[in-house]
């Protein structure tokens, strides 16, 4: 009964307009306080050359405030070293949710991957 | 480049500070609703929820939410005739590689002979009205779980018993 | 051709002989689950099911199953220290137009200043690594549902209480 | 707070290989004992030229065994009515369910509507 909380998986995509390749970190499953080595873990494996990064949240099934805690803690780490991170997927819920807590301030919302990695 | 990366809940969960998951075993779930049809999918959804966190796949989930749902209904209807001021009782416990489902009434249970052996419906029988279209409940518990059983405990009412098995080839 | 027909619950039920449905209110139901991470899910989901059952919409169900969850977390957390052998208890109360969710635990509950306002997260502080990343659950209870409480009951501990209320016009 | 325990639209379409049409009874939301005077009640509001009968579960969130009972008793009266019924939108949980019962033995179990059609 190995259980998996979160899996991630990372994928390099070409930019649609040229500029720096696109990193995307998909999630799927849960994000919470037990997804910390995972996300933190996978966040510092990325090469050094990565500058925007892109996050996937529409395999994950639950998230609560621990949960978005590491996303701030990521936000953190990337806001220091000049990347750009930005999102998609998310549930209208947890659009609203990311809304309140003020974290679309340092990472902008997307309907879908297109639209995100236009974005950047 | 596409790459995996897991956490298990074997390894300290150092943003809570909660100690490493030894697992679900020993850990039970108590849920009390009223006798009262509609509710029994409050009870089958807390099951499926349990059953899925202990890691059982769809299939068996899905096996565990239909018989939980008619032990329940039997329960509201047969056990406590449907006075929705009776509680059906759902008892979830999580063994190490099991969950064991105790669906509790205030009645006296089915008599010992429908216990011991659920009537099995004739498909036949009810098409040609030598049967009652209904009477299934008993007959699809025993048939989707591991393990069933009806148990009489005269001083507090009765409870149907449901095991479902995490199994290593599935 | 295309035609809608509907049964609604105010019908008699003639098959299961139960008395017409008199709606929810008045009816409650308990679930108790170990002070462990994870088992906040089971509860979330089965207010998420009372919350159907009830017709809330989409949207309303997601901010309950939010604070539920929340509210489990700080239970089992800061109320109970992880202690799996104590519980969290879920108390959902279904009243004419409103569903009401207790959470309960056997610490002394958050302090009154906290309870009376609860901290509003800063995110540029958070950002600038002035506050602490985590301590946003007891904002997000309030801000998702239409009341939201913290109660300490001495002798027995302390919970949370929430309530959502079905709108006319939703 | 009026529920609406089954939801029932009916349709009628064109048979794929020109018999007689086909009355396509679509089912969404519980199909419970509460569901009896929907689904008996549209059954039995049926055109009595209606020899064709196409079961749609596919919108069907939730059906419990007193739902099969009255599935039956549609099933009954089709027989003494000289009527078919075949069935599509089963979840692979619920068609092992309608075997172990029996019923696939009155009414076929197809896997979309395309293929119960041309069952007739
Ligand atoms: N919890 C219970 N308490 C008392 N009697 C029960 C209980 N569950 C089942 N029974 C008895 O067993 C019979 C068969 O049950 P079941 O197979 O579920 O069909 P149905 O409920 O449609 O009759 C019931 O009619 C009832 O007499
Ligand atoms: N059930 C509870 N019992 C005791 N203290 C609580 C409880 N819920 C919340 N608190 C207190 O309120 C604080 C803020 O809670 P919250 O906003 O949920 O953030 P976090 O749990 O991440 O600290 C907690 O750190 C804790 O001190």
């Amino acid at each position: 009964m190995q259980e998996q909380v979160t899996q991630i998986s990372i994928e390099e995509l070409a930019s649609p307009n040229g500029g720096d390749t696109i990193t995307v970190l998909r999630f799927a499953g849960d994000i919470t306080s037990a997804s910390q080595p995972a996300i933190l873990g996978a966040y510092e494996g990325l090469s050094e050359t990565a500058r925007r990064i892109l996050l996937d949240f529409s395999k994950v099934e639950y998230l609560n405030s621990s949960g978005i805690a590491l996303i701030i803690q990521m936000l953190i780490a990337a806001n220091k070293q000049g990347r750009t991170i930005r999102s998609f997927g998310l549930s209208p819920h947890f659009q609203k949710v990311f809304t309140m807590v003020g974290i679309t301030r340092y990472t902008s919302i997307h309907p879908d991957q297109a639209a995100a990695c236009n974005s950047f | 480049m596409v790459l995996d990366q897991g956490t298990s809940r074997n390894q300290q969960d150092a943003a809570s500070g909660q100690p490493a998951d030894k697992g679900h075993a020993g850990h039970t779930i108590e849920l009390r609703v009223p006798s009262r049809l509609g509710y029994e999918k409050v009870a089958m959804n807390a099951a499926a929820s349990v059953a899925h966190l202990m890691g059982f796949c769809e299939e068996r989930v899905e096996d565990l939410k239909t018989a939980v749902a008619e032990a329940c209904i039997n329960a509201m209807e047969h056990g406590n005739k449907f006075d929705d001021s009776l509680t059906v009782g759902v008892i979830l416990s999580m063994g190490p590689s099991s969950l064991e489902v105790k669906v509790t009434d205030t009645g006296e249970g089915p008599s010992r002979s429908v216990a011991e052996a659920p009537h099995v419906p004739d498909i036949d029988k009810k098409m040609h009205e030598q049967e009652q279209a209904r009477g299934m409940g008993m007959f699809l518990i025993q048939a989707l779980v591991d393990e069933a059983e009806w148990v009489s405990t005269p001083a507090s009412g009765s409870y149907a018993r449901m095991v479902i098995r995490l199994r290593p080839d599935k």
